[in-house]
Formats: structure tokens, sequence, C-alpha cells
């Protein structure tokens, strides 16, 4: 599975052929969530919380019940007990138990004849609720009077006194800090915050559930990961795995959001309730209230720096809020927070707190935007105080091959170097800035996964293939599979069809998430590829009456190979596909892995911003993206990513937030109020790619989709900070706060 | 109920439904005439995935009326490619790889032909800020606007 | 809830004063159904006003412009004639949402909605105008200053509804502009608003000056820009302008920003449009 | 034996050692030995943990070989977006 050595000259990886759901998409024709309906179908709508916290007393569905039209209610106790600490959240998340435990939190469902019934049935479910305290607010949760949400999530092993609401402790790094801090130069130490947001997909939740008396199922939704899915409805139903087949739609957008259930098993228990298909789709007030946004976060950053701008130590403190549950991001955001670094004494160390609001869910490398954001602002803080040129600085620091990182282990072969390189020579690092502009720099990581992963390729009679994978397309993976398959085989792309199989039909796999498809789908459907190829051999071994380790196999042909060669015809695989009955019977291929070596990856972000200095209104220039890509298999896609990512962190740090007021309600429930970035708010995003490949992939492929939202926080703050010559160290920077800043 | 009848074009076809006062067009055709290209994002107007034409005036479907569209012309995704030949700009969005989900890009296709209806010529700033009621969170925007630049010098061109 | 599409004004009238229940009109439906998604209002009846013909036109009257209560954004802004005489209005209407939300928005809808933020109104203030609305005892006319009273009430009694706005002649050396403050570049509410029209003399000193607030209380403000008459709208002029507009806001903290904020922005923005108008109007300081 | 280097917020279960060592050739061995060795790890290891060897980080991966000489940290199970 390592990196093929010899080095190959590709036909096809690195062109940019159109997507095979392209045309689907571009027609209107490509169903997704909320796309699918069944003959009976019922709409399923959810009761939701009015409060942040409030013990649940009663429910009295009788009158909603007694309405026409409507089918079946459910709560709480519909649901069998989830297994583990982990899925009893999730469920709990899903419907209330004994309290609801933030603003919007589902309490009970209704299905009807229509929507328009659902919605007056809703109004006529009886919830008695005993009002509690509520707390929002990361400092508020900690204090030794804050309303405790579930005593029982307090963090197992937590030293004495810890605060009740606390659930996830963290501590990353090595070295001796104080000596570290004694030989710097200059020590600035410095608080930042940063507010929650959310993944902003454009197709809310959605999905269409139907269980039949007999107890088997069906299930429609827009997911990230369709088996994820099936085993966490199964559980929460009691149903066996097999019994549920989930089929994953088009997903319009996940970015993490859709890697965990919401409405998937309550439009479930209402189908097996009702007897019928449920329909179920939030509103876009529901995905705002009760799907899973980032956490918030404060973080106290201490970094110690030689005049020559050398870290010589560097201590990061973070807390975070990840909702009403537990959450171990912070992990993650301790272990990314330093990790560009080659750092003799570090420590990042922090701790979650449960609050009032919705679970967190996982966005686009989580925990690493606001961990790395304090610590490139600083580091910026430090080379202005310094008189040092950031990128100098960064690549004096850069961790590179053989680097302890600040989380542990060792890297491999890693980009970051070459990407700050790209950085330094680039044309917009050279460009001068005007009155009001300034140009922010940042660093980014993030690990990427492989996971399990299962691919099968059947070769048909004309000479197609069938590709049949399990990890939904978010966002142009059958066009990079099928350049892999094409390329492995030696076959037009256009030979090549991919579909995403629903649970049934092929092995498990992972979800789409942690930047891990191109790199372990591809890794498996270019083994599946020369499983076929293997078998191709055989056959035409059988032919020729040669030994098949006779036969080689090259450009989409069956050669005789050694002393052979030139003996026989080369038989390309549509003459082996189309005697395959002949031969031994039909031709696939398969494989089936949980792939590692996913390849750490790291990108360059520059940001030029001018900000009006009068009303603290702030615009983006120029925006560059570098990033390490390993291969690009489908560059196109790849500069996607980058730019995507770019743009999401762009919005992270301007303007989006959740906006809690005193009374614990969600104030900003829609896109007018929740402010992600639109046409005319940013400039073309450049995108550079480099290749620095990954030894753990045949092709050199690293995963690209989720550092890119990790730089553009810093960049973004530093950019605004140069053009004020003030530093701002709060998110988002939206204009009140610029320019109360530039106002001092 | 009090279903009201309603008699109208959509896509150049005569279509007839039934719907009740409050429904809005995007219900209309996404739950009786089964054009599911047009997306509902927010059904506040915030988004423009269910963006449609109406009598050519660019809307959004979500915040409109089944009601209202008795006797006018509707135009969804769905009528955009003439046949199998797609528009230029379905070309150019598929080029430029201007997508990565596609659940904005009916929405998106809609806006930017009204837009080279009306604006054959645009400035890049003009096209962004005409499209800046059709939210992608995907892409970035940056292939978006170079594929619709692209077509609209294409068609001129033709 | 019933829909009802009148094709007389008098129809119209007649259905919204009978309905006992909660009856709303009907023109552009950016804000009312978006209300009734949001479930903030549930209306009995809705009176869709497009189909009266008159609602749907623009005529010059008397130097000015008459504006049917139906008229979309959009409409408005491919009209020549309403840009070249208010073009503060007209760019004032074309902030209002989307390309989408212009194809339906309308200026009598965004007066009606009655929300201090809502772009089109300090603009259509400060051109001084007049709203014909009609209602069971007949046509009256009402300046448009004079509608909202509070965030979501009017003036308008039961039964009425506003047909036309009227935008009057304006002598020569005058023009208008209208800014808002938003954080981002479109698709935002107001954060604070300014509209300013400005007259001048031979001289080209400022002879009459309205300016007028948006999003900075509970409804429209009027600042006495006095300071600017007699002047060449010179920095000491703009700055008392800024000043006295910072001092008329009596905003809000909210979602959308802060008080300190809008106080501060607000001014900046008159004094920006201020100069906007004063280039419009031909006269060169 | 391999060392394993142990995250901060783990070292209460290893007496603050940040460094344990274990007798394993696998993956799999060194979680067990963990977990045998210091019971307060197996809630941890339960609910989720990854291991990196020399470089590269495995979620769950049983038969992977350790070596004496190889890198091994215990690392949280890792997710994505």
């Amino acid at each position: 599975m390592a990196l093929d050595t010899e080095k190959r000259e590709f036909k096809i990886i690195g062109t940019r052929p159109l997507r095979p759901d392209g045309i689907d998409k571009v027609t209107g024709r490509a169903l997704y969530g909320a796309d699918m309906v069944a003959p009976g179908m019922l709409e399923g709508k959810i009761l939701r919380s009015p409060h942040a916290h409030a013990r649940i007393v009663s429910i009295d569905a009788s009158a909603a019940l007694a309405l026409q039209g409507v089918k079946a209610v459910v709560t709480a106790s519909d649901f069998s007990e989830a297994k583990g600490e982990l899925m009893q959240n999730i469920l709990e998340n899903c419907m209330a138990q004994d309290k609801a435990l933030y603003h919007g939190h589902a309490v009970a469902a209704v299905a009807a004849t229509s929507e328009t019934i659902a919605k007056q049935a809703l109004k006529l479910i009886k919830v008695d609720y005993e009002v509690l305290p509520h707390v929002t607010e990361i400092e508020d949760a900690v204090k030794p009077d804050a309303p405790v949400l579930r005593p029982d999530r307090r963090a197992k092993g937590a030293p004495e006194g810890t605060p009740a609401n606390i659930t996830n402790l963290s501590n990353f790094g090595h070295g001796d800090l104080e000596a570290g801090f004694a030989k710097a130069d200059l020590i600035i130490e410095r608080s930042f915050r940063t507010e929650s947001t959310h993944q902003g997909y454009i197709e809310p939740h959605a999905c269409l559930a139907s269980m039949g008396p007999d107890g088997k199922a069906d299930l429609w939704c827009c997911t990230q990961g369709h088996y994820a899915v099936r085993d966490m409805c199964a559980s929460f139903l009691g149903m066996s795995l097999s019994q549920l087949r989930v089929t994953a739609s088009e997903i319009g957008g996940g970015f993490g959001g859709k890697t965990v259930v919401f409405i998937e098993p309550v439009a479930l228990a209402l189908s097996r309730k009702a007897g019928k298909p449920v329909k179920m789709a939030m509103t876009r007030e529901e995905v705002f209230k009760a799907s899973g946004p980032t956490p918030s976060s404060l973080a106290d950053i201490k970094i110690g720096m030689t005049k020559g701008g050398k870290i010589t130590a560097a201590h990061a403190k973070l807390r975070f809020q990840g909702g009403a549950f537990p959450s171990g991001t912070i992990d993650l955001g301790a272990m990314c927070a330093f990790a560009a670094y080659d750092l003799e004494a570090v420590r990042a160390e922090g701790f979650n707190v449960m609050t009032n609001r919705p679970r967190e869910a996982a966005y686009r490398a989580p925990g690493a935007p606001i961990g790395v954001y304090p610590v490139e602002a600083l580091i910026d803080e430090l080379c202005i105080e310094l008189g040092l040129d950031p990128l100098d600085v960064r690549l004096l620091n850069a961790a590179d091959k053989g680097t302890k990182s600040s989380y542990g282990p060792t890297f491999e072969a890693i980009g970051l170097k070459a990407t700050l390189e790209a950085a330094k020579a680039h044309r917009h690092y050279n460009t001068p800035l005007g009155p009001n502009q300034g140009r922010g720099v940042s660093c980014g990581f993030w690990f990427n996964f492989g996971g399990s992963t299962s691919v099968s390729m059947s070769v048909n009679d004309d000479g197609t293939v069938a590709v049949t994978e399990g990890n939904p397309d978010i966002g142009g993976s059958r066009a990079s599979v099928g350049m892999m398959a094409a390329e492995e085989l030696g076959i037009p792309y256009e030979n090549i069809r991919t579909i995403v199989a629903d649970t049934n039909s092929i092995g498990f796999n992972d979800p789409t998430h942690g930047s891990r498809v191109t790199f372990s789908v591809g890794l498996a459907t270019i083994e599946a590829a020369r499983d076929a190829i293997k078998k191709m051999c055989t056959r035409v071994a059988k032919i020729w009456d040669i030994d098949p380790d006779a036969v080689m196999w090259e450009d989409g042909h069956a050669r005789p190979a050694g002393e052979n060669a030139g003996n026989y015809e080369p038989m390309s695989l549509a003459e082996i596909a189309a005697i395959a009955s002949k031969t031994g019977g039909p031709i696939a291929g398969h494989y089936e892995v949980n792939a590692d070596s996913a390849g750490v990856s790291f990108g360059v972000h520059l940001a030029d911003i001018e900000v009006d200095p009068e009303t603290g209104f702030s615009t983006v220039l120029r925006y560059t993206v570098f990033q390490d890509a390993g291969k690009a298999i489908h560059p196109a896609y790849v500069e996607g990513q980058m730019q995507g990512g770019a743009a999401q962190g762009i919005g992270w740090a301007m303007n989006e937030e959740y906006i809690y007021g005193k009374d614990g309600l969600l104030q900003n429930a829609g896109f007018l109020d929740y402010r992600i970035p639109v046409a005319s708010d940013l400039p073309p995003i450049e995108a550079v790619i480099l290749e620095i490949p990954n030894p753990g992939h045949p092709y050199g492929v690293r995963g690209v989709g989720e550092t890119a939202i990790v730089p553009p926080l810093a960049a973004v703050s530093n950019a605004v900070s140069r053009a004020i010559g003030k530093r701002m160290r709060a998110l988002p920077m939206s204009p009140p706060k610029i320019l109360k800043v530039i106002k001092g | 109920m009090n279903k009201i009848h309603v008699t109208t074009t959509v896509n150049g076809d005569p279509v007839e439904y039934l719907c009740e006062p409050q429904e809005t067009l995007l219900d209309v055709l996404r739950n009786q005439l089964r054009l599911t290209g047009a997306k509902e994002g927010c059904g506040t107007g915030d988004c423009g995935a269910c963006s449609v034409t109406l009598n050519g005036r660019l809307v959004c479907s979500c915040l409109v009326l089944a009601a209202e569209a008795g006797g006018q012309e509707v135009a969804t995704v769905e009528g955009i490619a003439d046949g199998d030949n797609l528009h230029i700009l379905q070309k150019k969005i598929l080029e430029h790889a201007a997508l990565q989900c596609g659940v904005c890009t009916p929405g998106i296709l809609v806006a930017a032909k009204a837009l080279l209806e009306k604006h054959p010529d645009p400035t890049e700033v003009e096209a962004r800020y005409w499209l800046a009621g059709n939210l992608c969170r995907c892409t970035g925007y940056d292939k978006i606007i170079t594929a619709v630049m692209d077509a609209a010098a294409e068609m001129r061109g033709a | 809830m019933q829909y009802a599409a009148p094709k007389s004004v008098q129809d119209a009238v007649e259905l919204l004063a009978g309905e006992a229940g909660v009856a709303h009109v009907l023109a552009g439906g950016t804000d009312v159904l978006v209300q009734m998604k949001m479930g903030m209002v549930e209306p009995d009846l809705l009176v869709d006003i497009k189909h009266i013909t008159r609602l749907k036109d623009i005529t010059a009257e008397a130097g000015g412009f008459r504006i049917g209560a139906a008229v979309s954004g959009a409409e408005l802004g491919e009209h020549a004639g309403v840009g070249t005489l208010w073009p503060g209005v007209v760019e004032a209407v074309e902030l209002i949402g989307s390309t989408q939300v212009q194809g339906r928005a309308t200026m009598a809808g965004n007066l009606c909605n009655a929300s201090p933020a809502g772009d089109s109104v300090p603009a259509m203030a400060a051109a001084g105008a007049v709203a014909r609305i009609a209602g069971p005892d007949g046509t009256r006319d009402c300046l448009v200053a004079d509608i909202p009273t509070a965030p979501g009430r009017t003036s308008l009694g039961n039964g009425e509804f506003i047909t036309s706005i009227f935008l009057p002649a304006r002598p020569e050396n005058a023009s208008d502009a209208y800014l808002r403050f938003i954080p981002r570049t479109e698709m935002d509410i107001a954060v604070a608003s300014a509209a300013v029209s400005l007259e001048f003399d031979t001289e080209g000193k400022c002879s009459a000056a309205t300016v007028i607030l948006g999003a900075v209380g509970p409804t429209i403000l009027n600042v006495n820009a006095d300071c600017l008459l007699g002047t060449t709208l010179d920095d000491a002029a703009l700055e008392a302008l800024a000043a006295a507009c910072s001092a008329t806001a009596i905003p809000i903290d909210d979602k959308r920003g802060t008080a300190e904020f809008r106080k501060d922005v607000v001014g900046v923005l008159a004094k920006r449009a201020a100069k906007i108008a004063q280039t419009r109007a031909g006269v060169t300081s | 034996m391999v060392k394993v280097t142990i995250w901060g917020s783990l070292r209460a279960a290893t007496d603050g050692a940040a460094e344990v060592e274990v007798e394993a050739q696998n993956f799999k061995q060194v979680m067990s030995e963990l977990e045998r060795n210091y019971p307060g790890l197996q809630a941890q290891i339960a609910a989720g943990a990854s291991l990196a060897i020399d470089g590269k980080i495995y979620r769950e991966a049983w038969f992977t070989p350790v070596y004496p000489d190889s890198e091994v940290v215990l690392m949280p199970f890792m997710v994505g977006g």
C-alpha cells in the first residue's frame, strides 16, 4: 500500500475531467435528502424546547393524537437504551429525556398526513416544563454556583475541585517550559476568544424512513456516513444492523455536521409507530438551533522568542464549551495548536465545559481552527514587536521530517517548509500594500485520517467497469475515484461508472470525514483494480497456457512478459471481459481495509485586508492558499477544497457567530443574521497546490479537505491588526469590535 | 381545506394545480409537480437555492405563494437545458468544477442565466453582487464566478 | 387562511376592512411570507394587490413620479426617470435584499413593514415622499415620514392600505443619497443608515438640507442639519453634521450592532452621503 | 519492552509517568498491556484511543507490529469533519 516506488507517468491523474454526477447536478435531476418520496408518506415534525434548561415534568400528546390526520407521536420513551456514554449522549441529543438541555432541544415528534397538520399537532402537545437556571458561556459554566447540566458527565479522574460542568481534560506537550522561557528575549502572554460557528451547509438535514411491520426498515438521508447512521439508528431503535438499510442521498454540504444523527432515528421511530413512511426535513431555524455548531473558546497563550525569532517555549491554556454534552474536540484543538512548529518546550492544555447549547459536532478539522488561531495571532504580535518577517519566523521554527511534534509522534516527510517557501516566493507576498491595508500570514495543520473502507469493482462484458464505493460524494469524489480506477486499469475515464452504494451492498465504510475519501477510497480503489487485474492476468495465462506470473498488465492490456514477450497478441480489458463467462465467470476486484498512513497536511495562507478606519468595515482584497496535497488527483477539486475552506475560515474570522441572549435563547437562527460570506464579500481566492508525496499512498495522496479552514482565522486577524495598527484578540471581528479597538 | 385552482406555465408547459393558500410556489414545484431542482435551503429568501424566474424576473420561489403564479410564466433549473443540449452556463459550471456538493447549483444557474440575459457583459464585481443572494458554502465562489464570466464571454461570442 | 387577488382598489379595501381576523396586504411578500414562515404572523386573509392594474405603474406627475404600491425594486431600478430625479431613493430601494428579493420587494411594503432599519424609508422621507392611502373612508395622502409609528406599527387605519407613493419634483442644483452600514456587502439588515437630500444655491452653497437616519431609533429620525446651510460642505460642516447625527441617534444594543457603534457610524454615513448628494447635484465645492 | 508516551491528562493513571514500558509486539498488545497495568486508562481506551507508531496514526489496527525501538504514542481517538 505504500507509495509506488517506480516513478510513473500518469495519464489521467492530474487532469481535470468532468465529474460523472455533474449533469445530474446542473439539471436539477440529482436527488438530495428532501427530494425523495414514498407512497403513503407522512410528514414528521419535531417539538422543540422553548427554554434553555428545563425539567420535563410531563408530556401530554392526547390532543395532538386526537387531531385528524395525526398518525403517531414519539417521545424519549419510544427509543431503546443506547449502549455506552457516547451513544447515550447522541440519543439524548436527538430526543430530550428528563431535561431539555438547550433552546431547540427536541422534546417530542409527530407524524401526520400533511405538514400543515403536523405543525398544528405540535401546538397541541402539552409539555409541562419546570424551568431551571441556565448557563451558555464558558466563564459562567465553571463558576462554583453554576447550574450543573449532568452531574454524571463530569470528567472522570478529574482532580478535586474541578467544576462539575467540566467533561474533558486535555494536556499535551514536552520539554521544560520554565527553562525555555528563561532563554527568551521576549515573552508575550495574551488572552483570546472565539464564538461558536456553524458549518452552514446549504441543505438542511432531511430523511425518509420506512419501517415495515416485520421490523425491516429503509432509510434515505443526507449524511456524510450512512453506515454510521445505520449503526446509531439501529442502536437507538433496538434493531440489528441487517434490518436497517440506509441509502445516502446526494448531500448538500456537511463539513462534519452530517457525521452524526439528529432527525433520522426520530423518523424511524415515527415510521415504526405509524406503520407508514415518514419524511422529515429540518427548517433552517432548526438547523441552527438543534444541529451541531462548533465549540466557542477562550485561550491564554504564552510564547517566548529570541531576538532572532526562535521560539524557546510555548504554552497554551484552552477552554472550550461544546454544548450540553461531553466533547473531545478540546483534545484535537490542543494537539493542533503548536503542531506546525519544532519546539523544545511546549505545552497545550485545556478543558471542555458543558453549557445549555446544542451538542457540538465536527466542523472541518474540528478544534484545529480555534486551537491554532490564538497561537498564530500571538506569533504575529511577537514578529511585530521584534521587527521580524512573519514567514521567516515560521520558516525558522517550522516542523520538518524528524521533528517531535507538539502532540507526541515524530513527523515523517511533511510539506510545511516547502509550503512556507512557496508563500514567500509568491508575488502576493511581494506586492506593496496601500493605506489602511494589512497582510496577514498563518500556518495551519490537520492530521487527516484513513479508516475502514470497502470498494468493489465489476468488469462488465463490454469492457466498461462499475466501481462501487460507500462514501457519500460531497465534493467530486466519484470523479477522483473513477480517475484512479481508470489510471490503474488503463482504460478511459469515461468507461468507469462509480456509484455510492447503500449499506447492504458493500462492506462498512467510515464516513466522508477526516479528509479521508480521496486517500482511503482511492487506495482501496487502486487495490481493488489490482485485484481485478490479477484475475484478468490469470485468465489470460490460462488462455495462453503460460504461467500467470508471465503475464503483465500494461496500458489496459494483458501482455506476455519475460521469455514469452512478443509470443502472444496482447489482450485488452474489453477482450478479456467479453469472454469472461467462458474463462471462469464474472471478473470483479474488491478491497477492504482499515487504512492508516493518511499523512498529515499543512497549509499557509496570505490575506490582504483593508479596514475602513471610520466604520471598522473590512474588505478582503486578496487571498492566497498554499497547501500540500501530496498528489492532486483532480486538481480543480483540490483547489476547490482549498478555496472553500478558506472562505469558511474567513467567515469564521469576520462575522459568523452564535449569539445567545441572557435568557439563554439563540437570537440568530437564520442565514440573515448568521452571516456567512456571500459572493460579493470575497475576492478571487488563489490556490497554490504543492505536491510532497505521502509515502503511505500508492499515488502519494494526502487528504486536503480540512486543513484549509485552519489558517484563515489568524491570517485574517493578523491582516486586520496590521491594517489598524492595533491587535485584535477576539473573533468574529465584526465591525463594531474593530471600530472599538481602533478608537481604543 | 380551501384549495385554490391555479393555471400557469412552467418551463413552457401548461400546468394546473390545486394549492392551499399558504403554500409557496416552491412547495408546489417540489411536492406536486416533482420539480425538485429548486431546493429549500432556508425558506426565508436568504439563500437563493430555490431561485426561479417569474415572467423572466428572478425570485425566490419560497417567497412566492403558489396561488400567485396563476397566469404567469415560471422557469426552473429543469428548463435550462434544451433537451440533451446543456446551456453554456451548465457546461461552464461543469468544466470549471464550479460545484462541490451541488445543492446551490440549480439556484446559481437560474440566477446567472437571469444575469446574462439582462447584462450580457457583466464585470466580475457585478456578477458577484448579482449572485450575492445565492449562498454557496463549498466553493468560496471563486470557480462559480470564473464559470459565469467564461459563459458570458462565450455567449457574447456565439 | 384565505388568499384574495382583487382587481380594484375598492375591492381590496372591502376585503381588508371586512376581515374579522388578521388581514395583511401581499405586495412583494418578502416580509409577510417570511413572518408567516417563522410563525410571527398568522394572517386569516392575504390580499394580493398586484392584480390591481394601476398599482404596477410608475407615472410622471407634477414634475415628480407616482410609484404604484406593487412596483418591485427591480422595476423601479429599471425606470430611468425616477433614478435621475431621486437617485438616493432608488439606490435605497435597490439595497433591499438580494436580486431575488428585488424582483418582488416594494417601497410601500418596506414602509408598511415599519422596521426602523427599512432601507427605502429614510430616503423616501428625506425626499418628502407622500403615500396615497385608500381606505373605507376614501383616499388620503400622508407624508411617508408619518407612516411608521413604532417598530412594526404604522399610522394606517383598519382597512387602509397604500396604493402609491409620490416622489415630488425637485429644484435645480439638488440631489439626494442614501448610505447604510452592514457588516457584509449584501444580504444584511441596516445596522445604521442615513439619507440626505440637499439643495444648493447658484454659488454652490447649501440652501436646504434634510437628513433622515435609520436603524438608530424606534422609527426613522429627522436630524437638524442647519449646520450645512450656507456652507459648501466643508470639513467643519460635515463634522458638525456627523456630530448632530450621533447626538440625534437613540440606538439600542442588539445582535446586529452596539448602540455605541451605531451612534458613531451613523454620523460617518451622513457626511459621506452628503458629499455624494453634493456631487450628484452638480455642485463642486 | 516498548516505550509508550502517555498524553498529559492521562498521567494520573500512570502515577504521573509521561512514558511507560509495556511488553508488546503489536497494537493490540500495547493496548491490552496498558489496560492491564494501568486500570485508570481503561475508560479512555474503551471510549476510544489511537496509537501513533513511528509517526503514523493507527486508530484500530490490532496487528500492526511494534518493535522495541518503535516510537509509540497513545493518542485520543481521531475523528474529522
